[in-house]
Order: structure tokens, then C-alpha cells, then sequence
């Protein structure tokens, strides 16, 4: 019975998350137009508000085709392996009060792992279509996941030391006795740190690198068509809103608001996210991207020892307020 | 409860792989790799004995194994990419002499 | 019965990907291979009540070991792998040593005796979470061993990257 | 200084290189022989008084329908310029049809490599001690050189590699590979145009 | 239908010797503006050897043109560079017109002038687009092309076409300004700075911008004219050379505007310089739409469309819509000058010029054009060589190159 | 003349990112501008007068047919020799009559020129644009159908049409000694010289 | 799904709907939906290759501005070739090029369409000279061509919402396994 709970609760999650998903796209090619003085999307629907729709019947029905010398399997699998990843990692999210559907005590560890395990989508899919664009993206996503994990993981260790947990409910929680009821107020280099690691854990601007039009084609996903794209689209903005899940529970105070919303307790928390992608749409619409190893260099040189300085910044506060 | 000679049964063939790994495969990141499914199994052995002991040692020392894995493989991999470049190989039994 | 199940479901996986992974032509099959392996192995540490060592499995092993072997195996040639034969001239040998070697040990698993029993009950861990009693016995008996611990991931560091590190060729001339 | 008055330098300089000098529109050209033409270049380059700096154009010309004079078959044309002297020349280097080289000026102005490169894809000129001596606009298996004036304006035969994608397509048709008809031969050569050019 | 899937299965490897390999970028790839294909030996993500391969839009335009008329190649001109196609079309009539030995009428010159310098607007915007584009700044390009929109329904409204105009003829323009012409880039004159700060806001010191560009593909000046560059990306490295100041042609000596000149040499520096030229076409158009003196717009002796070739049906003289003097020259065959020429003018993109070798026929006997764009794509190893792939696509988007132009 | 810098930014300025800022404050307040989008199938571009557009053949109110007297000019002067005239001569009346006139629109390449050289304004590139088709045929033009291309041309011009005058025809700025009898026309007082644009400095000098 | 293959044994209630292609009567109840959906969806989304090849490219990226605004259709352009339904073939097509194309369009994924943008594209246009593929049909099959030189990007829309009519048209040109 409990089992089965638990089931009707992930489908009913993943279905929310994937109409969340299509919509994303729908915003973000609204917003990004609105900001160039055009009107996105118009002729689908009202508005283009079936947009999202038309693109995933067309994707589906489309053929999918396998590069010859591609190692087959590897291929088929890297981009259900970017989806799973990204979808487990929603599991630990807690979306409000007992609005979770695994409260582990390692949540954050567990969506570190999950998204370093995505990170093997992009790299088989690089590696596996045998094509030069994809393997130069796979590679530029695997030094950058690598490299700028780092950074937040160090990143949140604040948030782990003001909160003494690993649990995402109670890292909430825990934030109401701070002040303002987040802990970007106290954590706010950690908050930088985090943020543009995020961009950069998501593959955006300026971060874009392993998908950057003008110079890889589009990078990893050169090589693939029809449904397994959009998986790795879809992957991409999963990847996107759990970022910014994250975000939101360990510096914005997750589902607290000024006041509470008794019929839909997430409410705070949506808003929030929503933010979140707001601003990475915004960014996207107004930033160049930067070369690779500039990205390296900012993220070895300037992020992780912000984020280590903040560590013990951190350390010496709580030592001395106790 | 699983009785604690199943982990250890479990973890001596791991051992065994590794071991059939590291002698049998010419490739030496495939030898790196049966050493990392060496240090797991005994990685698990620690696991479950600590388990069964009612002590935290046996996970302490997992961590440092996971910590000497990572050093292991990064040096390992770097004299491996010194090798390829010097020698365009990274076949053991073509590796057979010491000067570069 | 259902931890049985999930023991068993793992023990198999552990043991086919791990022969999988040894006997495989393509190398970076065989990593992907110990990849799955990896993700057993965390489910074998949840089973045994060590979530954070399970989380700490999954990221450094296979969010940056086995990603590190990827990159080299990217960088290494691998058209003689596929091509040539993957086991060294006298494997039987090897074969041998290592199917007694696991005979042996399995054999000499019931003169084995239990230690004694430490003051980390799991109903006691549970109760602190695994994360802080891990913390609490690392940082307090074991403080010396983690600095090591520390030290030679540092020389491990400063290693990997003399080894790797490219001479760069002579500057490249313009034309 | 005059353009005029550098040609007549050049000759003092060069007297037995320079044939004839013309002027049109006040445009000097200087007709030359092509044995010394790397010294002409270096010498109109590195004169303090002269110093043309600005290698402004290279063409080859086929002057199989002007001949006569001191015209060979085949010209190189060179349009030189000085930046800081304002003034400009043209050197023309006549090539004979039976053997069809020059020496290269890419050891002068290394932007005269592509310039050289176009004139050998298109006219079929050789420059002796080229870097890279190979056809630039067309495929490297084109067969003939475009702008020589015996050379059809819609080519001779069809390009190989053209061939051979037709081939191609015609065997995916054969196989349903390909959805959608194209346009035949036969079809193209109805259609009204095409018939007289 | 199914597509063949090979069945065999091949194992992908890591192409070429360890970290060394090539890479040919294009000719279809969304960064090399058209069809230009990049062979790259890279190691790493460095470029060892960069050898830019061209052609693939090569139509035969020189000889195409041996075998129309003067006024009939024309049309070809406008599809050389067809982001500025004016000023070809202006460059071609200002060659065959010394060819001819055609004047000018002053207003026609200040016409020219003023499209000569709105097609220099509409190609340095298309060349900030894309190469914004290219560096990652989507929004930019698409400011730009709002403002690049007025310039071609301007030009619509002037030559009914938006792109390849056709406008100027030999010996004068095709049809006169109108009021409405005029008022609405008097307008757009007056409020073009502002967008460019609109531009410059987004990436002029945007620090990301910065370090794509600044001390990136650096050329001496020395180098820079040694390769043969001219137009910004010569001036972009200190050197002053600028036809419309060293020979001028139509009004450029009526007006008063300065050549911006850079020092460094780098991405950065030829961006500035192409921005400071946006400003001084503003100008110099401000100028021209001040001073536009009244009277004809074409020449007495200009010559007709049809020019009739040998063989060909005569056209009675006094049929033609104007400019009845060349016919009158062609029915006494020989009296068409006989000689060669070359005249550049100052594209936007740099030194166009048009050679030509008359030898007494209504057509060009030999026609050359020296287009910069070709000349600008030979120095791209120059630029790329040692640098990483990302800095590559910065490198041919600040080459400004027209494949069309390129490849001819 | 030098090229001037902007100042480089100071240590607060890194801190703040505030170009970027700058930048996104800029972005930002686009996103609340009006789109400047044309909605096309709705809203159709404007189209300014001498667009060069689809073919047509006037056709001429007397005769109700062309006005071509093939005199070839169209022909000579096409530079993608895209215009094919057929024609005998007419003893009887002394002038030519057309049997054909094919246009391949496929070829043209939109210059203009034979409606400029044309002596009778018979032919003329209209304002319509939208004219893709699924196969080839549509969109080659015999005279039948240039004709209904000039009838297509006139439902859409309304009234205007019997106005209707191509710049091409009649250039503007053209003196009228210049031109044929047929291409004087009647036009607007701006397109003749007498009525041209002039620059503000010119005009305050006479 | 919607093709169902001659199995040879027994196939009296099989009805062809196209050449080759039959289905079982009855399941057009399904069927006929379905294939009104995936036709929607398809014309909604129709996602161009960016092959600029000269002139007309620039008016591409013009119908892709904020002017025109390609993406109220739905159209974005796709830099890879396997994430593309269509190419829009705009320039002059040479033959040096040509095989490039033709490797390009095989790469494309079924369904796929090809759109000749100008004269040259379609037909050769001016340039009728040794180096210039006298028309993309002769290379590759194109469904709709639109004349102009170039056309105007309003045109260009014009051709891209026949397009949709054409695809809004077709019969069952779908299958899952394809």
C-alpha cells in the first residue's frame, strides 16, 4: 500500500515536472523575445501557448537516427541516463512542509551525486556519436561539471555549517531563526559563489560552453534527433529547475514567505524557483560567453577560493556567536 | 539481518575479480581499474564489519581508502598519460623496458 | 525479507558487472560497467546504515574517479585496444591465482571470529544521523589519519600534475 | 612622385627588363619580361623614394585575343601602392604560353599568396617557389582553367565530383531511399533558357 | 521506409594521435558566416594549424562578366558582397566611368555618397550582429537588425529591392531622392548614436566581452600590411589608410570626416574602430543631406542599358530612355577606349577594386575584382594560429568576410 | 584620428558587475518595450512604390491585351537572359506581333532593366511578393499568365491603378526632354527635376 | 504503427493507403486523428537548418529578426542537421557545394523538407556559368520554391506557411520505428 502511494506520488510529480519542463521552454523563448523587442511564439495556439505541445508530438514522431561508427548502445543510453539522473535528484526535493517524497539526512549529497552522475549523459553522448563537435562538448561538460562541483559543494558547506544538517527540510527550517529568514543574507558570497557555479553546472550563458552554437554546432547533442534530443532538452531544464530548487531551500528559505499561503502551501517556493529562471532566461538574453579556459581560470581562481575564504569566515563567526 | 559471511563471501570474489583483472588485462588503466575494484571490496568488508561490530572504525578507514582511490588514480593516470605519450602505448607487456 | 532481496539483486550485479567490466574489449565499456558496479556497492552501504559513505561513494568514485579514467582513456589511443588481443600472453595463469585465491579466502570465512564490539550502536547512529557520528569519530580519534589522509591527496595533486603536465611544444611559428 | 616618373626610373634601373611603358587615364603600366620580377617588386618595395608598401592587386590575363606587340599569351598583372607616398604603379609580366610560370611574390607581401593561388586555379599560371601551390576556388580535381578565353563560359565536361554525387542519388532513388522526385537531366535541358545562353 | 543503420558494430575512438587532431569546420557551421570551411589541427582545444579552405561559392563572376555588357554586370556586383551592396554597385561605376571617361553630375556624386555610407551603416551592423552573435550576445544581434530594417526599406523606397539595389548606373544613379527618403534618415541620422550606446551598453565594457577580445588576434602594423589587409581591420593596428581620404572619389572631398585609427591591433581595437566609422558615416551622411546641391542626376554621355555588342540588332539612336551618347560612340565601332584600368574604392569591408582590360568591345575584356574579403580570409592563420577554437570564430567574425565577396 | 576607450572599471565596479548590470537594467527594460514585430500573414509589410516583384504585362484598356511591340530591347538587356520573345512581323499593318512572351521567373534576378528599357511600359514588375509555389511550372510566366499577373496587380492597387506609375518607366529626377514619348508621364511634382530634394545649406544660399 | 507490413499469409482486410503502405480497415477512427495531430505538431514546429549559402541568407537571418520574427511560428533554426525538419536552401548552390548539401540532407532526420529560397537556389538564376549547380531540385527534392532575388523575408514566410499547408496535407508519412 505504502508502495503505492509512493508511486501515484512520483507520477504525479513527474507529470507536473514535465509540463513544468515544456512550459520552460515556451517562457524562456517568450521572455528572450519580449527582451529583442519581438513576441515569441504567436501562431500555436493562442499566444503560442501550444508550442511547447507541437514541438514534443513533432519530436516524438520523428526519426531517430543512429550516426554509423557510433557505438549504438552507449548512444541510446547517454541520453535516458541525463533524465534519469536529473529526475532522481527531484526525489529529496522538498517542495514544502512534508511535501517530499524521500526525506534522506544526505539530501544535498544526494543531489551532488545525481548530478555528477549526469554528467555521464554528456559524456557518453560526446564520446559515443564519434562525431569531433560532440566529443570537444563532451569534453568541455565533463572539465566543466568537474571543476565548478567543486566550487559549489564548497559553496554550500556554509549553509551546512549554519545549519548543521545535510537534510533539505531542515536546512529550511532551520533558516526561519536567521535573519530575514534566509541565508543569503549571511551567505551571500557563498550565494555568488553558488550562483555562478549554477550557471555553469547547467550549461548556460555564459557558461554555454559544451553547446555553444557558433563554435561546437550544438555540442554533445550534435548527433542526436527526434525524441533523445528533446530528452537531453528536457534533461537540461530538469537540470535548470532542480539548480534552482536548491538554490531557493539553502539561501532563499525555501518555502517560507512573508505570509502563508494555507491552499497551496509550495507557494513561496514556486515563486521563488520561478525567479530563479527567470533570471537565468535574463541572463542568457544579455551576456557573451566566455572562452574555455577563462572559464577554468575563474572558476579554479576566483570561485573556489571565495568559496573556501567563505568556509572559514563562516567558521569564525559561528565559533564566536556560538 | 544478512548474516556478515555474505558481505565477506561477496567481498572475497570482488577480490578475486580485481585480482583476475589486474594479472589478466594488458591495458594498464583497465589494471588501475581492477585495483579500484580491489579497494571496494575490501571497501565493503570494512562497511559491513563496522556494521556488525557496532563501531564507526572500519567506515572511518573506507573514507581514507576512498581518499588513497583518488590519489591512486590520478598519480596512476598521470604516469599512464606519460607512458602514451612517450611510448604511444599503454600496453603492459610492450612496456618492458625503463628507459624513455 | 525485502533487505534479502535487495542484497541479493546487488550481489548479482556486483558480481556480473564486476566480471563484465575484466573482460570487456572496450575500455570504456568496462568503466561504464564499474559505474553500475559503484551503484550496487552504494546500495550495499545504505543496507548496512552508512548513507553518508553510500553519498560519498557515488560522488568521489564515480563523479570524479572513474570520470578522471574516462578523460585519460579519451586522451589514449584506444584503436589498437579494440583491435588487439586484451589479455596479457600467460592469462590462464592469472586466471588460475586469482579463481584460488577466492576459493581460499571463502574458505577460510568460518574460522573467522568476530572482534569486539565498539560503542557505535545503529540505533544510536540513527539517532545522531551517520553523517555526524562518522564526524565525531573521524574528527576526534582519528584527527591525525585525516590530516594524512589530506596530505596525500595534496602530494597526489602536485603528482597527477607534474605527470601529466604537457611540454608544451616549442612556440608554434607563425607563417 | 609622378607614376610616370617611377616607370622611368624602373628602366633606368632595369634596362633590360622594362619593354614598354603605357599610360591610360594617367594609370602607368610598365610591360615587363618576368625573369627579374621579384627584383623589380623588391627594388619598387624597398626604394626609400618609391617604398610601395601596399601590394594592392595580382592578376593573371589571357591575351590570346590581343596579341601582338610586346604581348605574350599570358600576363601577370601586378597594382602596387604607397601608403605614406600616395602614389601607385602597375607592373605587367608577360609569361609565354608554353611554359606558364612566374616567380612568386610571397616572399615580397605574404598577402600575395592567395592572390597567386586564385591566378593558378583560374588562369593556369604557376608561381615558382610557392608555399602552397594548389587550386583555391575550385575543387582540387577540376579538370581545365576557367578564365583562359578558349574555355567555355558554362564549362566543358561536368566536375567528377558532381558525377559522382548524381551517381549517388540516383542509387538511393533506386533503393526508395530518397523521398520526393528530382529534377532529371532531361527535364532541366526542357526547360525553356536553357537551350541558348 | 527505415534509413540503413550499419549493423556492424564500431567502436568510436578518440580520433588522431592522443590529444593531437583535425577538425574541418564548415563549410556548413553556423560560425564561419556562410560557406567557408576551416581545416584546424588542433591540440587540445588549441589551434596548431588553421588552413581556411574557399570556394564553395565561387559562381565564375570574372568570367561571367567578360561575357555581358558593362551595364549588365552591374546586377553581378550586387551580389558580391551583398551585405553592402551599394557600395559595390558605386565601386563599379566608378571604375567603368574612369574606364570611359564618364563625369559625373555633383548630385549624383552627394547620392552616392550618402548610400555609399548607408550601406557602410548596414554592414558594420550586420558585422557587430553576427560577431556579437558569434561571441554569445544573442540580443545584440537583433537590436542591430532593427536598425539595419530602416536602412533597407529606405533603400526599398529609393531602388524597390532590399538587398541587391542596383541602383547607381554608369555615369550617375538610377532615380532621385524623394522628400520622405530625406526626412527619414535625416531622422535616423539624428538618433543612430543613441543605439549605438545601446549597443555599447551591452558589450562595450562588458567584461566578458573584454576578455574575448582584447589582446586577442593581435596583428602588427607591419604584418597587417605585409598581409594585405586594408579597411578596419588594417586601421585597427595604427596604419592610415583610407581611399576615401587617400583618392577620393564622388563627394568623399566635399565632406568633412575623420578615419578612426586604432593602436593595438587586437579584436578590441578593430571593433572600436568599425564603431567610431559608424559614427563617422552618420556624419558624413549629415552632411551630404546639408549639402545636396540641385541638377542632374545622370550624365550626358552616359551610355544606354542595352548596349548593342556586334552582330547584334542596331537600336535606333533616340529610342533609349536618356543618354543617347554612347550608342552614337558604338555605331562607329573602335571609338571604346582600349587600355586597362584599376580603381578601388573604400567598401565597408575594406579596398574593393575592379580591374579592368578594355580592348574596344561593348565588353570588359578581362574584369578583376580584388575583393578584400579574399585577402582578409588569407590572414586568418596569421590571426588563429596558437590561439584556442573559441577565439577562432572571434577571429573570423572580426575579419568582417563576405563568402560571396570571397569567393566571387 | 585615435580611437578613444572607455575608462577601465574600478575595483567597486568589479565587485558590483556593474556593466553588467548596466547591460541587464538595458535588457530588462526591453522587456517592457512594444515588440516592433510585423505580424505577417495579419499584417502585411509595407510595400513602397517600384518594388521589384512578381512579372506582369500591362494590359493595355483599348486593346485588352499587352502593349509589347517586341522590339527585343527586354531581351537584349536581361542579364540573366531569362525573357523569351517569339514574334512574326505583320506585313500588312508594318509592325511586329508577339506570339510569345515567356518570362522564367525562376532565373530572373529582379534587376529592373527591362522594365527601365522598355519604350511602351508594357512590362513591369509589380508590388506582389507572394507568389511560392510547390513545383516549378507555377512559376514560369507565359503571357497569359503575365497578363492576369498585371489583373492581380490592379485588384490589389484598387482605384490607384489607373494612376499608376512605375518609377522604372519614368525615372524620378529625369529630365523630360530626355525621354520617349511614352515615357512621359504625368507624375507627381517631386519626381520631376524642377521639384527635387535639395540640402538645407544649398537652399539657403540661393 | 502506421505501416503495417505485407506479412504474405493472410491480408484480405488490409487497405492501401499509399503506395506500399497499407492499414487495417476500421483503424482510421484512430488513425485519422492521430495523423491530424502529428501533422499539427509538425507544421508547428518547423525547425530550419541555418544553410546560408549567400544573398538570400542575410534575408534569412532578417525573417529570423525582430522585424519578422521567424519564431511566431515556431520556427527556431537548429545549427545541427540532425535536430532540423527542413532546410532552407538560401544562395547560390555551386558545384563544389553541392555535395556538402546532399551530405547535409541525408544527415537530416524524416520527416524533412527542403525550401529553394531565390532564384538562385531554385534554378541557377544569373549565374549560369561552369561552377553553378543550375538548381537545388536537380540535388536534392524541394518542396516548395520561392522566387524572388532575394525574396523578401515576407516571402520567405509565405513559402514557410505553404510549407505548413503542404504538411498539414500529408497521409500518414509517420511511424514510431521508422
Amino acid at each position: 500500500m505504502h508502495v503505492l502511494i509512493l508511486f501515484i506520488e512520483i507520477l504525479i510529480l513527474f507529470a507536473i515536472i514535465m509540463l513544468h519542463v515544456a512550459y520552460a521552454t515556451y517562457f524562456e523563448r517568450k521572455i528572450i523575445g519580449h527582451m529583442q523587442v519581438r513576441m515569441g511564439p504567436m501562431r500555436v495556439g493562442w499566444h503560442g501557448l501550444l508550442q511547447p505541445i507541437a514541438d514534443g508530438i513533432k519530436s516524438f514522431f520523428k526519426e531517430d537516427v543512429v550516426p554509423e561508427q557510433a557505438d549504438v548502445v552507449t548512444f541510446r543510453a547517454a541520453p535516458i541516463i541525463c533524465l534519469t539522473a536529473m529526475l532522481t535528484s527531484l526525489a529529496v526535493i522538498p517542495f514544502a512542509k512534508g511535501w517530499v517524497l524521500a526525506n534522506i539526512n544526505v539530501g544535498l549529497l544526494f543531489i551532488f551525486a545525481m548530478s555528477s552522475l549526469a554528467s555521464y549523459g554528456v559524456i557518453l553522448a560526446g564520446w559515443a556519436s564519434n562525431s569531433k563537435y560532440t566529443f570537444l562538448g563532451g569534453l568541455r561538460s565533463m572539465a566543466q561539471v568537474i571543476s565548478y562541483e567543486v566550487a559549489m559543494g564548497l559553496s554550500l558547506v556554509g549553509v551546512m555549517m549554519l545549519s548543521g544538517t545535510l537534510n533539505l527540510t531542515k536546512i529550511v527550517e532551520a533558516q526561519g531563526g536567521s535573519f530575514g529568514g534566509m541565508y543569503i543574507f549571511p551567505q551571500i558570497i557563498a550565494f555568488f559563489v553558488f550562483f555562478i557555479a549554477m550557471l555553469a553546472e547547467t550549461n548556460r550563458v555564459p557558461f554555454d560552453l559544451p553547446e555553444a552554437e557558433t563554435e561546437l554546432v550544438s555540442g554533445y547533442c550534435t548527433e542526436y534527433s527526434g525524441m533523445r534530443y528533446a530528452i537531453f532538452f528536457m534533461a537540461e531544464y530538469i537540470g535548470m529547475m532542480v539548480m534552482s530548487s536548491i538554490g531557493t531551500i539553502c539561501f532563499l528559505g525555501g518555502w517560507n514567505g512573508p505570509f502563508e499561503v494555507t491552499i497551496f502551501p509550495p507557494f513561496w517556493f514556486v515563486v521563488k524557483v520561478y525567479a530563479f529562471m527567470f533570471v537565468f532566461i535574463w541572463i542568457r538574453a544579455t551576456l557573451p560567453r566566455y572562452r574555455y579556459d577563462q572559464l577554468m581560470s575563474i572558476g579554479w581562481k576566483v570561485l573556489i577560493p571565495l568559496a573556501l575564504g567563505n568556509i572559514v569566515l563562516t567558521g569564525f563567526i559561528k565559533a564566536f556567536t556560538g | 539481518m544478512i548474516p556478515l559471511s555474505w558481505y565477506m563471501s561477496l567481498s572475497a570474489i570482488l577480490f578475486a575479480i580485481g585480482v583476475c583483472g589486474f594479472l589478466t588485462r594488458r591495458n594498464l588503466i583497465m589494471m588501475f581499474l581492477s585495483i579500484e575494484l580491489m579497494l571496494n571490496a575490501v571497501n565493503l568488508n570494512m562497511v559491513a564489519l563496522s556494521h556488525y561490530l557496532d563501531s564507526m572504525r572500519g567506515q572511518v578507514f573506507t573514507f581514507f581508502i576512498i581518499t588513497v582511490a583518488a590519489a591512486e588514480a590520478a598519480i596512476g593516470l598521470g604516469i599512464a598519460i606519460t607512458l602514451y605519450r612517450s611510448r604511444k602505448t599503454v600496453h603492459v607487456d610492450e612496456v618492458n623496458q625503463l628507459k624513455g | 525479507m525485502f533487505t534479502y532481496l535487495f542484497f541479493l539483486y546487488c550481489a548479482v550485479m556486483i558480481v556480473g558487472t564486476g566480471l563484465l567490466a575484466i573482460t570487456m574489449r572496450n575500455p570504456v565499456h568496462a568503466v561504464l560497467m564499474v559505474l553500475v558496479l559503484f551503484f550496487h556497492m552504494a546500495g550495499l552501504y545504505l543496507i548496512l546504515g552508512a548513507e553518508f559513505l553510500a553519498a560519498v561513494q557515488i560522488i568521489v568514485y564515480a563523479g570524479a574517479i572513474l570520470v578522471l579514467y574516462l578523460f585519460v582513456l579519451f586522451l589514449v589511443s584506444l584503436r589498437d585496444e579494440v583491435k588487439m588481443d586484451r589479455f596479457v600472453t600467460s592469462a590462464w595463469l592469472g586466471r588460475i591465482i586469482s579463481v584460488g585465491l577466492g576459493v581460499s579466502l571463502i574458505a577460510m570465512l568460518p574460522t573467522f571470529v568476530l572482534g569486539q564490539k565498539g560503542h557505535w550502536p545503529m540505533a544510536e547512529v540513527i539517532k545522531a544521523t551517520h553523517t555526524k557520528a562518522l564526524g565525531m569519530e573521524m574528527y576526534t580519534s582519528y584527527i591525525l589519519p585525516f590530516e594524512i589522509a589530506g596530505l596525500i591527496l595534496l602530494i597526489a595533486v602536485i603528482g597527477g600534475l607534474v605527470l601529466a603536465k604537457h611540454d608544451t611544444p616549442t612556440t608554434i611559428e607563425k607563417s | 612622385m609622378e607614376s610616370m616618373e617611377i616607370a622611368e626610373k624602373l628602366q633606368d634601373h632595369f634596362p633590360g627588363e622594362v619593354l614598354e611603358i603605357c599610360d591610360f587615364h594617367g594609370q602607368v603600366g610598365v610591360i615587363v619580361k618576368r625573369d627579374r620580377i621579384v627584383d623589380i617588386l623588391r627594388w619598387l618595395r624597398d626604394t626609400p623614394e618609391i617604398k610601395m608598401d601596399h601590394f594592392m592587386d595580382l592578376c593573371g590575363v589571357d591575351n590570346k585575343k590581343r596579341l601582338g606587340g610586346n604581348l605574350l599569351r599570358f600576363e601577370v598583372v601586378y597594382n602596387l601602392y604607397s601608403i605614406p607616398l600616395r602614389h601607385s604603379i602597375r607592373i605587367r609580366a608577360q609569361v609565354p604560353e608554353n611554359d606558364a610560370c612566374i616567380d612568386t611574390a610571397t616572399g615580397l607581401w605574404c598577402g600575395a599568396n592567395w592572390h597567386e593561388r586564385e591566378c593558378y586555379d583560374l588562369m593556369g599560371i604557376s608561381f615558382n617557389g610557392h608555399p602552397d601551390m594548389r587550386r583555391v576556388l575550385l575543387p582540387d580535381d577540376w579538370v581545365g582553367y576557367p578564365l583562359r578565353k578558349e574555355y567555355p563560359l558554362k564549362g566543358r565536361e561536368e566536375w567528377s565530383g558532381l558525377e559522382e554525387l548524381k551517381h549517388k542519388v540516383v542509387e538511393l532513388q533506386e533503393f526508395g531511399l530518397s523521398d520526393g522526385t528530382l529534377r532529371t537531366e532531361a527535364e532541366q535541358s526542357q526547360t525553356k533558357g536553357n537551350e541558348k545562353s | 521506409m527505415t534509413r540503413p543503420i550499419s549493423k556492424t558494430v564500431n567502436v568510436p575512438v578518440a580520433d588522431g594521435d592522443g590529444e593531437r587532431y583535425t577538425l574541418k569546420m564548415g563549410p556548413q557551421h553556423p560560425a564561419t558566416h556562410g560557406v567557408l570551411r576551416v581545416d584546424l589541427e588542433l591540440d587540445g582545444e588549441t589551434i596548431i594549424k588553421c588552413s581556411p579552405q574557399v570556394g564553395y561559392l565561387h559562381r565564375g563572376f570574372d568570367k561571367i562578366a567578360e561575357n555581358r555588357t558593362y551595364a549588365q554586370s552591374l546586377i553581378l556586383t550586387d551580389r558580391l558582397d551583398y551585405i553592402a551592396a551599394m557600395a559595390n554597385n558605386v565601386g563599379y561605376c566608378v571604375a567603368v566611368e574612369k574606364l570611359l571617361g564618364i563625369s559625373v553630375p555633383l548630385r549624383a556624386k552627394y547620392i552616392r555618397t550618402i548610400v555609399c555610407e548607408m550601406s557602410r551603416i548596414a554592414s558594420h551592423l550586420l558585422w557587430l550582429a553576427t560577431h556579437a552573435l558569434d561571441i554569445g550576445a544573442m540580443t545584440v544581434f537583433l537590436y542591430c537588425f532593427r536598425e539595419r530594417e530602416v536602412m533597407l526599406d529606405l533603400f526599398e523606397e529609393l531602388c524597390g529591392a532590399r538587398l541587391t539595389f542596383s541602383y547607381p548606373r554608369i555615369g550617375g544613379v538610377r532615380q532621385d531622392v524623394t522628400r520622405n527618403f530625406i526626412d527619414v534618415l535625416q531622422r535616423f541620422v539624428a538618433e543612430f548614436p543613441t543605439h549605438i550606446g545601446e549597443y555599447e551598453t551591452l558589450i562595450d565594457t562588458n567584461r566578458i566581452w573584454l576578455k574575448r577580445t582584447v589582446g586577442i588576434g593581435v596583428l602588427s602594423a607591419a604584418e597587417a600590411l605585409e598581409l594585405g589587409l586594408t579597411g578596419a581591420c588594417l586601421r585597427g593596428s595604427g596604419v592610415d589608410y583610407d581611399i576615401r581620404k587617400h583618392r577620393p572619389y564622388d563627394a568623399y572631398d566635399l565632406v568633412d570626416f575623420e578615419v578612426p585609427l586604432g593602436s593595438d591591433g587586437d579584436i578590441y581595437a578593430r571593433y572600436r574602430c568599425r564603431m567610431e566609422e559608424l559614427h563617422q558615416s552618420a556624419r558624413i551622411i549629415q552632411q551630404c543631406i546639408d549639402q545636396l546641391p540641385p541638377g542632374p542626376i545622370i550624365s550626358e554621355d552616359a551610355p544606354d542599358l542595352v548596349m548593342p555588342l556586334q552582330g547584334q540588332r542596331k537600336v535606333e539612336a533616340g529610342s533609349s530612355t536618356y543618354g543617347t551618347g554612347l550608342i552614337r560612340l558604338l555605331e562607329d565601332k573602335g571609338e571604346f577606349p582600349v587600355g586597362d584600368i584599376y580603381v578601388s574604392t573604400e567598401v565597408p569591408k575594406g579596398e574593393l577594386g575592379f580591374y579592368f582590360i578594355s580592348d574596344g568591345s561593348g565588353r570588359p575584356y578581362r574584369m578583376h575584382v580584388r575583393s578584400p574579403s579574399f585577402i582578409h580570409i588569407s590572414a586568418l592563420p596569421a590571426l588563429a594560429e596558437g590561439s584556442m577554437i573559441a577565439d577562432l570564430i572571434a577571429n573570423i567574425g572580426t575579419l568582417d568576410v563576405v563568402l560571396g565577396e570571397c569567393d566571387r | 584620428m585615435q580611437i578613444q576607450y572607455k575608462p577601465k572599471r574600478n575595483l567597486l565596479q568589479t565587485i558590483l558587475h556593474s556593466e553588467i548590470m548596466q547591460g541587464m537594467a538595458f535588457t530588462l527594460k526591453q522587456l517592457f518595450a512594444k515588440p516592433i514585430t510585423r505580424q505577417y500573414p495579419q499584417e502585411k509589410p509595407e510595400i513602397k512604390l517600384g518594388f521589384r516583384g512578381q512579372h506582369a504585362l500591362v494590359r493595355d484598356q483599348e486593346t485588352g491585351t499587352s502593349k509589347c511591340v517586341a522590339c527585343m530591347r527586354c531581351v537584349t538587356v536581361c542579364p540573366s537572359r531569362c525573357i523569351h520573345i517569339r514574334f512574326h512581323e505583320d506585313e500588312e499593318r508594318g509592325c511586329r506581333v508577339v506570339d510569345s512572351y515567356d518570362i522564367e521567373a525562376l532565373r530572373c534576378v529582379y534587376c529592373g532593366f527591362c522594365e527601365e528599357v522598355c519604350p511602351v511600359n508594357a512590362l513591369v514588375l509589380t508590388e506582389i511578393f507572394e507568389y511560392a509555389a510547390y513545383n516549378r511550372e507555377s512559376i514560369f510566366f507565359d503571357q497569359e499568365r503575365l497578363l492576369a499577373n498585371w489583373d492581380a496587380f490592379a485588384d490589389m492597387k484598387g482605384s490607384a491603378i489607373n494612376g499608376y506609375i512605375n518609377p522604372f518607366w519614368r525615372p524620378r529626377g529625369i529630365p523630360e526632354r530626355e525621354l520617349t514619348a511614352a515615357k512621359r508621364l504625368d507624375v507627381p511634382d517631386e519626381w520631376t527635376i524642377e521639384g527635387q530634394v535639395v540640402g538645407n545649406l544649398v537652399k539657403r544660399d540661393q | 504503427m502506421g505501416e503495417v507490413k505485407e506479412s504474405g499469409v493472410q491480408e484480405p482486410a488490409l487497405i492501401e493507403i499509399a503506395d506500399g503502405v497499407k492499414k487495417i480497415p476500421g483503424i482510421n477512427a484512430v488513425l485519422g486523428p492521430l495523423n491530424m495531430l502529428v501533422n499539427w505538431g509538425r507544421a508547428g514546429s518547423i525547425w530550419p537548418m541555418t544553410f546560408g549559402l549567400a544573398c538570400c541568407a542575410i534575408e534569412m537571418m532578417d525573417a529570423g529578426a525582430s522585424t519578422n520574427d521567424l519564431d511566431r511560428f515556431g520556427i527556431i533554426f537548429r545549427a545541427s542537421p540532425r535536430q532540423a525538419d527542413c532546410m532552407i536552401v538560401a544562395g547560390t548552390l555551386t558545384k563544389k557545394m553541392s555535395p556538402v548539401l546532399r551530405r547535409v540532407y541525408d544527415q537530416m532526420p524524416e520527416p524533412r523538407y527542403v525550401l529553394a529560397m531565390g532564384s538562385c537556389a531554385c534554378s541557377g538564376g544569373v549565374f549560369n556559368s561552369y561552377s553553378v549547380t543550375q538548381g537545388v531540385d536537380t540535388i536534392v527534392p524541394v518542396d516548395v520554391y520561392v522566387p524572388g532575388c532575394p525574396p523578401r523575408p515576407a516571402a520567405l514566410m509565405q513559402g514557410l506557411i505553404k510549407l505548413q499547408e503542404k504538411i498539414l496535407q500529408e497521409q500518414y508519412r509517420w511511424s514510431l520505428w521508422r
